[in-house]
């Protein structure tokens, strides 16, 4: 509710007795803070998490991820794989239906995979191989392919960076590189579009239509029962605030509490929890096109003088909060591997000048993106810089906001001209846990990912893979990529970190999961 | 305006000479700028620490023997920070206060002295006036990425046109005075008159000027680095630590206030002798807005 | 009456005044007494202690910065030192009140003038708020107040001064005090207008029989108004006496010297001048628009069509009151304004077209000399560079333009080693002779002297008219000389033009002007010019 | 007056004009990419290009500025490029706080420092003088955010009066509105009483220096009128004048203490905005922020004549 409008004076008297009349605050509401402004409502369009986490409350998915890590259907009833491996049928649930009461059918499930699959890395890579993708009727849809793959249901069950959530084929029909106006779902919570104020707050009510699946909630799959009336999703952009405003109770759930606040936390009415077990990689990537990093003993040189520890010691302190790890999709994942995974871990300053010395290094600056708007990547950057310089590496800080530095990252200049040599990132474990999703093995050159490595053996890798048939095999083939990688020094994992939750001891049935979803839980009046 | 001659005879007008005892404050300002000043040349002589060093083993630590301030969220030296931070903050301040005050003197001149560039100079004037700075600034620094440059021109930017405001509000009541219209009857040149007999009388405002200017430039700097969008997190500067700081501020106000008190002080201090010496130039000279 | 006109009203002892903090006595000694009926002059130039006697009166010295340090004074018999502040300021306004030298600034701006001097009433708990308002009026309509009301309703600004300078009287009168004393009340006022407050004065003290103490630095007033006088110098009390004895039988030399000062109406009785003419002004008119266009263009004349010539040694006066344009006649003569029209021929030359910078070689012909000594020198220069300034900008080597400059110096009556001096270091007289030693280095044919004399003293001022007369006579530079006193254009000029609304009203030699005036306004001014009737030089009135 | 008030209203139009350009050629030579920060991390150069295209971004920059303009003429704000929403609208749901902070501060202000300052002015050169000025110029030598954690810590933390953060409209919660807006409203009041204060002492003091008042108590008026009555009221028009050039000062205080205390108005829009590169709300809050700075100083030319006869329009 506002108060003082600019258009006219006479308005703040008519909202005012507007106010007289205003519902008390609902017991039932759950009033959250996540750890970074919701922007985009489009979470096609957007990788943000915040928009995956907006997206997961207010659409549902053909086929979820559980807790296993196993893929289980959730709006999809049935489906059936041809003996070749190359005909999908998928049958839908009964009872689905938009907020607006109109059901959902194929026609909406086949138009927003073909605008998923323009965006998302792992649906381009579907649609690569997709002969058909067609409606049989109005529940039930075929998807042809031109060569077996073992990853469909995973993809089509991607929790992360780009999910495929269903949308109204309305919604579904924008151009992938626009943001939808249309926000009906058939999730558990429904969004109210007139409530939404960007950078303020976001209103989601229960979705009184939705039909929940009858398992037991695990992670992406089961039952999606929405337990609150309403959820308030408020921004505060400073965690100290939010901390306060969660101990004084202002509010129930506080996504993400820095480590070094925990002290802080009232443990009698807070509750913390890692709710989500597989965490962050945080990871760098070298410009190849520019010097110095266009020397491969150079990127060696960087890659032995850095280590996870110290680094990751200065970010987050306490040792429980993050993790040492040096494998490349992850660890404690299905591809983790121990290849060279002893070196990216460990610093050897040593081992760093002998390396710079053979190169033939010359003080080429070394450019760091430094994010400084980004808590839980503040005092990356300077680490970094700080185990460089100590090999002997003339390194400069450009600091930057997270968003800026996207945009910057694009120039491919040398860095007199505003160009750079390391970028650091972060990613969801469960978007870097197989090379088909990870984007910083990726090393297409000049036209992919920033750092514009140009290894074509890995992108031949990278499609075996995607046509391999089993695990073993796939396995083998991620290890092989982990070599070439760190050989290359395509990018460099930093370490892993999982973040702390913390919510009331009135709200009960929080669920652990890879990102944040908000069915399931209640709250109680005391 | 008609200027009140003040005759000896009109005695009572020299009533308002203050009483010396009024002075104290002001030498107690300068004292404090001194140090400052000492602190910003030789600081770095003064803590052994390295401001820049990080210690990830030893994060946010209250104040011991060690680390007198206690240590920020990378385990660098709040005290060797706070140090450094003054010499900062006092390179920004004098930079952008005299780029400001060179700057407003220029087209201020101008703009006084020439008509035909009066009406256009003033309106770009208002123009930049009339964004508040600290918004002004925000978006300079956020768009155009957070470096030492960048900063200063933000701080000059929104600063300048007030100085050429005095300036130009000087040069017109210049003009009218008998001895510029002397000078004009002896038939001086125009280049003569602006800089020997209009210029030496804009120095006593501008001394006033900037020092407003460079108190205003420090606190700007402060509030840009606070908000973020102020120098690079690596250069310490007070504003920077107090950036940082302020997550940890419930575990460690000192964070904020040992930076804060000494930006506050050096601020005040710049204030009450720009205040002492307005007073002495010119009592009747325009309030600082 | 006989008796209330001898009561002593007003009794000063041995008073000194001093600042608070370094202790220096400002005036010291002064003893003079004050009868009900009577007017006593307090004469003195600048820094004479006139007006801090007359604040330490009313208890109105600043205490933060001047004291009383000795004395007593003595207000219808009441110790006005010893009083507290509220008897004080009950005393104010009943007892004795105050009329101050400048209308302009002595009422408040932003309440009508009628609620002012309610003011007084009320804060002496005067009747109601009705038969306040009725006896403002009444008293309005005593000090000849032209349509009480609307009067009443006005604002200061929307007065005039003469107006203003009556309503400050009807504040100071209407509670009938019987001391008042009035601080240079007409000096900045018009001479005709002047005449009219000086009337109104007597007139109000006839009525009430108040007892005024004027405090004056112009001998003429004192002669038109006085019963006796009290002549101050430097703090001390001179000379006390009646008027006619300080007037005519002064028994000190500086009262001699300062009575001897005071230039006459009457000419001294010049040769026609003969010199060829340099100056031909035709026609000369400047046109102010105000306003913008929309709000309508409003056209001001601030001079109509004038001329004049003018020869070498000759001195030709410009009178007139303010608003008369006689100050934009001299701006544009010198083209520190533009004329909108109209020649100006400098020997053959028409400079009154050029731009300013084909008019820079001309400008070494005509030079000025302002009005206010204080601020035509440039403080942050040394005399030698102020003075060879224009020299320089002629390209006279320095080191000849130096030396002409200690020349100069010597023929303005200063002395060679003030070259090096900061004006700051000099006196209101030594830096109008350093601004005519400035003027005279270019060797100009015209000089304007624009109101050149009206700041100084008046010893002084008659040093620097001998001064500019002995100029004029040697070097043969023509003078155009403005002033708004008719008495200095007596003394000095050859030729006089009465100027009054942009126009010029009357001209001639000054003895045709002065003694057989043709104008109506003419008459007038001569007429309210103070202390026509006494020769001052001479110490005896006129026939 | 009503010729006065369209002829300023019509000499604002270049400024707005030079502002309007200055904001537009700030943000469009600038190396932010709106489009990049829309579609976040792993969007491909082709994928941007395309939104690039979509928002009108890879037109020539005055076409876009002449474009803006004419949709500025005809009262579109535009859209948000990163909410998707009217940008009239965003602002709409930010001024509420702002112009609650705005008003308390400056009430709050104005009704401490002009007593302070005419208290100061009486007190002159006296030791209460001189401490309520050096606080005063303490006061607008403490950074915003400096006084505000400095409350925080005092009177949240440590004395538990008032809540850390945070902001309820005065329509939805009176009290909590109350309790919210007092300590934003005390730290940004410190910088504008100093200013004021400040003002008021000198101006008084120097009207007291005038003859009018030599008049007043000339003719018996009591002191305490002599201020109140006669020096304050003359006084008035510097003093407003400071109030409104402290406008400016306001405006970019809010911005900061907004921040600090979580303040959901136009302050917080302003650098979430700008690290957005939401072009079209960047421009349109900037433009407003100029808007509002040049209204209040024409309300302020408009209060003189309340206060001094002598100035008509």
């Amino acid at each position: 509710m506002r108060y003082f409008n600019f258009r006219a004076a006479g308005l703040s008297a008519a909202l005012f007795g507007a106010a007289m009349f205003a519902p008390p605050a609902l017991a039932n509401e759950l009033r959250v803070v996540m750890e970074s402004r919701l922007g985009n409502l489009d979470p096609i369009m957007s990788a943000s998490h915040q928009t995956r986490d907006h997206g997961y409350l207010i659409y549902d998915t053909l086929f979820g991820l559980d807790a296993d890590q196993k893929v289980q259907p959730q709006m999809v009833d049935s489906y059936t794989v041809s003996d070749d491996g190359l005909v999908y049928t998928f049958t839908l649930r009964d009872g689905l239906a938009w907020t607006d009461g109109t059901p959902v059918t194929t026609e909406d499930v086949i138009a927003s995979i073909k605008r998923w699959g323009q965006r998302d890395r792992m649906g381009i890579a579907l649609m690569s191989i997709t002969d058909s993708l067609e409606a049989k009727d109005a529940k039930t849809f075929v998807l042809t392919l031109t060569s077996p793959s073992g990853v469909v249901l995973e993809a089509f069950a991607k929790p992360s960076g780009v999910p495929l959530f269903i949308m109204p084929k309305e919604a579904a029909a924008t151009p992938f590189t626009e943001q939808i106006t249309d926000y009906r779902g058939s999730g558990p919570f429904r969004f109210l579009p007139e409530a939404y104020e960007p950078g303020v707050k976001s209103v989601y009510v229960k979705n009184e239509a939705y039909v929940p699946r009858s398992e037991p909630p695990s992670w992406f799959a089961g039952a999606k029962i929405a337990k609150v009336d309403r959820i308030e999703r408020i921004e505060m952009p400073d965690p100290l605030t939010a901390v306060n405003a969660l101990n004084s109770g202002e509010i129930d759930y506080l996504q993400t509490i820095p480590p070094d606040l925990l002290p802080l936390v009232q443990t009698d009415v807070i509750k913390t929890d890692k709710l989500d077990q597989l965490g962050y990689q945080i990871s760098i990537r070298m410009n190849f096109l520019q010097p110095p990093f266009d020397n491969k003993l150079v990127r060696q040189a960087a890659l032995a003088a850095l280590g996870q520890e110290e680094i990751m010691q200065a970010q987050f302190g306490d040792p429980e909060s993050y993790q040492i790890c040096g494998a490349a999709f992850g660890c404690g994942l299905p591809y983790e591997s121990d290849v060279m995974a002893e070196e990216v871990v460990k610093p050897d300053p040593e081992k760093a000048k002998a390396l710079l010395k053979e190169a033939g290094y010359n003080g080429e600056p070394v450019v760091i993106f430094h994010v400084s708007d980004i808590s839980t990547m503040s005092a990356l950057a300077p680490t970094i810089a700080q185990q460089l310089r100590e090999a002997g590496f003339n390194v400069e800080l450009a600091t930057t906001d997270f968003m800026t530095m996207l945009s910057r990252r694009a120039n491919q200049g040398p860095t007199s001209e505003g160009g750079w040599s390391i970028f650091v990132t972060s990613w969801h474990n469960t978007e870097i846990e197989d090379p088909l999703r990870n984007y910083m093995i990726t090393a297409e050159g000049r036209e992919g990912y920033a750092g514009w490595a140009d290894v074509p053996e890995i992108g031949e890798k990278i499609h075996d893979f995607l046509l391999a048939s089993d695990y073993d095999a796939r396995k083998k083939i991620a290890d092989d990529i982990q070599g070439v990688v760190y050989d290359e020094v395509v990018f460099v994992p930093i370490g892993g970190f999982a973040r702390v939750t913390g919510y009331s001891s009135k709200v009960e049935g929080v669920l652990p999961a890879p990102a944040n979803i908000f069915w399931n839980i209640s709250k109680s009046e005391n | 305006m008609q200027k009140v001659q003040d005759l000896p005879g009109k005695a009572p007008a020299a009533a308002r000479s203050r009483p010396r005892s009024r002075d104290w404050p002001v030498r107690v300002a300068c004292a404090f700028l001194v140090f400052i000043l000492i602190v910003a040349v030789v600081g770095p002589f003064l803590t052994s620490g390295d401001p820049l060093h990080i210690n990830a083993a030893n994060r946010i630590k209250p104040p011991s023997a060690e680390h007198l301030f206690g240590t920020d969220a990378m385990g660098r030296d709040v005290f060797a920070r706070v140090i450094y931070g003054a010499r900062t903050s006092i390179i920004v301040g004098f930079v952008a206060a005299l780029a400001s005050l060179l700057l407003g003197l220029a087209v201020g001149l101008l703009a006084g002295y020439f008509p035909l560039a009066d009406a256009t100079i003033m309106r770009v004037m208002d123009g930049i006036m009339s964004i508040p700075s600290i918004v002004l600034a925000v978006a300079l620094v956020a768009i155009t990425g957070a470096n030492l440059g960048t900063v200063l021109i933000a701080i000059i930017v929104p600063e300048f046109p007030r100085v050429v405001r005095l300036v130009r509000g000087v040069i017109l009541s210049l003009r009218s005075e008998p001895y510029v219209e002397a000078a004009i009857s002896l038939a001086t040149p125009t280049w003569r008159i602006l800089f020997r007999h209009m210029l030496p009388n804009t120095l006593a405002p501008l001394i006033v000027q900037g020092s407003f200017v460079l108190a205003s430039a420090i606190l700007t700097e402060a509030a840009l680095s606070f908000l973020g969008v102020g120098l690079p997190p690596e250069i310490p500067s007070w504003g920077n630590i107090m950036a940082e700081g302020r997550t940890y501020f419930q575990l460690r106000p000192g964070l904020i206030f040992f930076p804060g008190i000494f930006l506050a002080l050096t601020v005040l201090s710049i204030n009450l002798i720009g205040d002492a010496l307005r007073d002495r130039f010119d009592p009747k000279l325009e309030k600082r807005h | 009456m006989e008796t209330a006109k001898t009561k002593e009203i007003l009794r000063i002892d041995n008073l000194d005044v001093s600042l608070v903090e370094s202790g220096k006595t400002l005036i010291r000694d002064i003893s003079f007494t004050l009868h009900a009926g009577e007017t006593l002059c307090l004469v003195g130039e600048s820094g004479s202690g006139k007006s801090l006697t007359s604040l330490a009166v009313m208890g109105l010295l600043d205490p933060g910065a001047l004291r009383v340090s000795a004395g007593r004074i003595l207000v219808e018999g009441i110790d006005v030192l010893a009083a507290s502040a509220e008897e004080l300021r009950q005393m104010r306004a009943t007892r004795m009140s105050m009329v101050f030298q400048e209308p302009m600034t002595a009422l408040n701006p932003t309440e009508t003038v009628g609620a002012q001097v309610e003011e007084v009433l009320r804060v002496h708990g005067e009747g109601n708020a009705v038969t306040r308002r009725e006896r403002v009026l009444k008293m309005f309509e005593a000090v000849h107040l032209p349509a009480p009301e609307r009067i009443h309703a006005s604002y200061p600004y929307q007065l005039s001064g003469g107006q203003r300078q009556r309503i400050v009287i009807s504040m100071a009168l209407i509670l009938n005090p019987r001391l008042l004393i009035a601080d240079e009340p007409t000096t900045a006022l018009d001479v005709t207008t002047q005449r009219q407050i000086l009337a109104l004065i007597e007139e109000m003290q006839q009525k009430f029989g108040t007892a005024v103490l004027f405090i004056t630095h112009d001998f003429g007033v004192v002669s038109d108004i006085a019963d006796r006088i009290v002549v101050m110098n430097r703090g001390d009390l001179v000379e006390t006496g009646t008027r006619d004895e300080i007037l005519a039988r002064p028994r000190q030399d500086y009262t001699r010297m300062l009575v001897s000062s005071v230039p006459s109406l009457v000419p001294p009785g010049r040769m026609p001048v003969t010199g060829a003419q340099i100056l031909e002004v035709a026609n000369l008119n400047k046109v102010y628009t105000q306003g913008s266009f929309l709000s309508g263009r409003r056209r001001v004349d601030a001079l109509k069509p004038t001329g004049l010539t003018l020869a070498t040694g000759e001195i030709l006066g410009i009178v007139g009151e303010s608003g008369s344009g006689k100050t934009t006649l001299a701006r544009c003569l010198t083209r520190l304004i533009e004329p909108t029209g109209g020649a100006i021929r400098l020997g053959d030359t028409d400079i009154s077209a050029m731009s300013q910078r084909q008019l820079r070689p001309y400008r070494r012909r005509f030079q000025v000399v302002f009005q206010d000594p204080f601020r035509s020198l440039n403080a942050r220069l040394r005399v030698r560079d102020i003075v060879a300034e224009g020299m320089l900008n002629f390209g006279t080597p320095r080191e000849e333009a130096y030396a002409r400059v200690g020349d100069l110096l010597e023929r303005v009556g200063l002395s060679v080693e003030m070259m090096d001096r900061y004006p700051h270091q000099f006196s209101g007289g030594q830096r109008q002779r350093i601004c005519i030693a400035r003027a005279l280095a270019l060797r100009p044919e015209v000089l304007i002297a624009d109101e050149s004399v009206s700041a100084l003293d008046v010893s002084v001022q008659k040093q620097v008219l001998e001064l500019l007369r002995e100029i004029c006579d040697e070097t043969g530079v023509g003078i155009i000389f403005i002033t708004h006193d008719l008495r200095v254009a007596a003394r000095i000029c050859d030729r006089v033009l009465v100027m009054q609304r942009g126009e010029v009203v009357e001209s001639g030699s000054v003895d045709e002007v002065l003694t057989r005036p043709a104008q109506a306004y003419t008459r007038e001014l001569i007429g309210a010019a103070p202390g026509r009737n006494w020769d001052f030089e001479h110490f005896r009135p006129f026939a | 007056m009503l010729g006065y008030i369209v002829r300023r209203l019509l000499s604002t139009i270049p400024v707005l004009g030079v502002v309007a350009l200055i904001v537009f050629l700030l943000l469009h030579f600038a190396p932010g990419d709106p489009a990049a920060i829309m579609a976040g991390d792993s969007a491909t150069p082709a994928q941007l290009a395309e939104i690039r295209q979509r928002l009108g971004l890879d037109k020539p920059v005055f076409v876009q500025f002449f474009y803006w303009l004419d949709q500025l003429r005809q009262g579109n704000f535009g859209t948000s490029l990163h909410s998707n929403k009217p940008v009239a609208e965003m602002i709409a749901a930010r001024v509420g706080p702002t112009l609650s902070l705005a008003v308390t501060t400056m009430t709050f202000s104005i009704l401490v420092a002009i007593p302070l300052g005419v208290y100061a002015a009486w007190a002159r050169g006296r030791l209460s003088d001189r401490l309520v000025m050096t606080l005063a110029v303490l006061g607008f030598s403490t950074p915003v955010f400096v006084t505000g954690y400095m409350l925080i810590y005092l009177l949240s933390l440590k004395a538990g009066w008032f809540p850390v953060q945070g902001f309820a409209s005065l329509a939805s919660d009176p009290i909590r509105f109350a309790r919210t807006i007092t300590l934003p409203t005390l730290a940004l009041s410190t910088v504008y009483i100093a200013l004021i204060a400040r003002i008021s002492r000198s101006s008084v003091l120097e009207i007291l220096g005038e003859d009018f008042i030599r008049t007043a108590r000339a003719k018996g008026v009591p002191e305490r009128s002599v201020f109140l009555r006669h020096a304050l009221r003359n006084a008035a028009v510097p003093i407003i004048t400071v109030i409104g050039s402290g406008a400016a000062f306001l405006i970019g205080g809010v911005v900061v203490a907004e921040s600090v205390f979580n303040i959901p108005g136009l302050g917080r829009l302003v650098v979430e905005s700008v690290l957005a590169r939401d072009y079209p709300l960047i421009q349109s809050l900037i433009l407003l922020l100029s808007v509002i700075y040049i209204g209040i100083n024409l309300v302020i030319d408009l209060l003189y004549t309340l206060f001094d006869p002598r100035i008509r329009y």
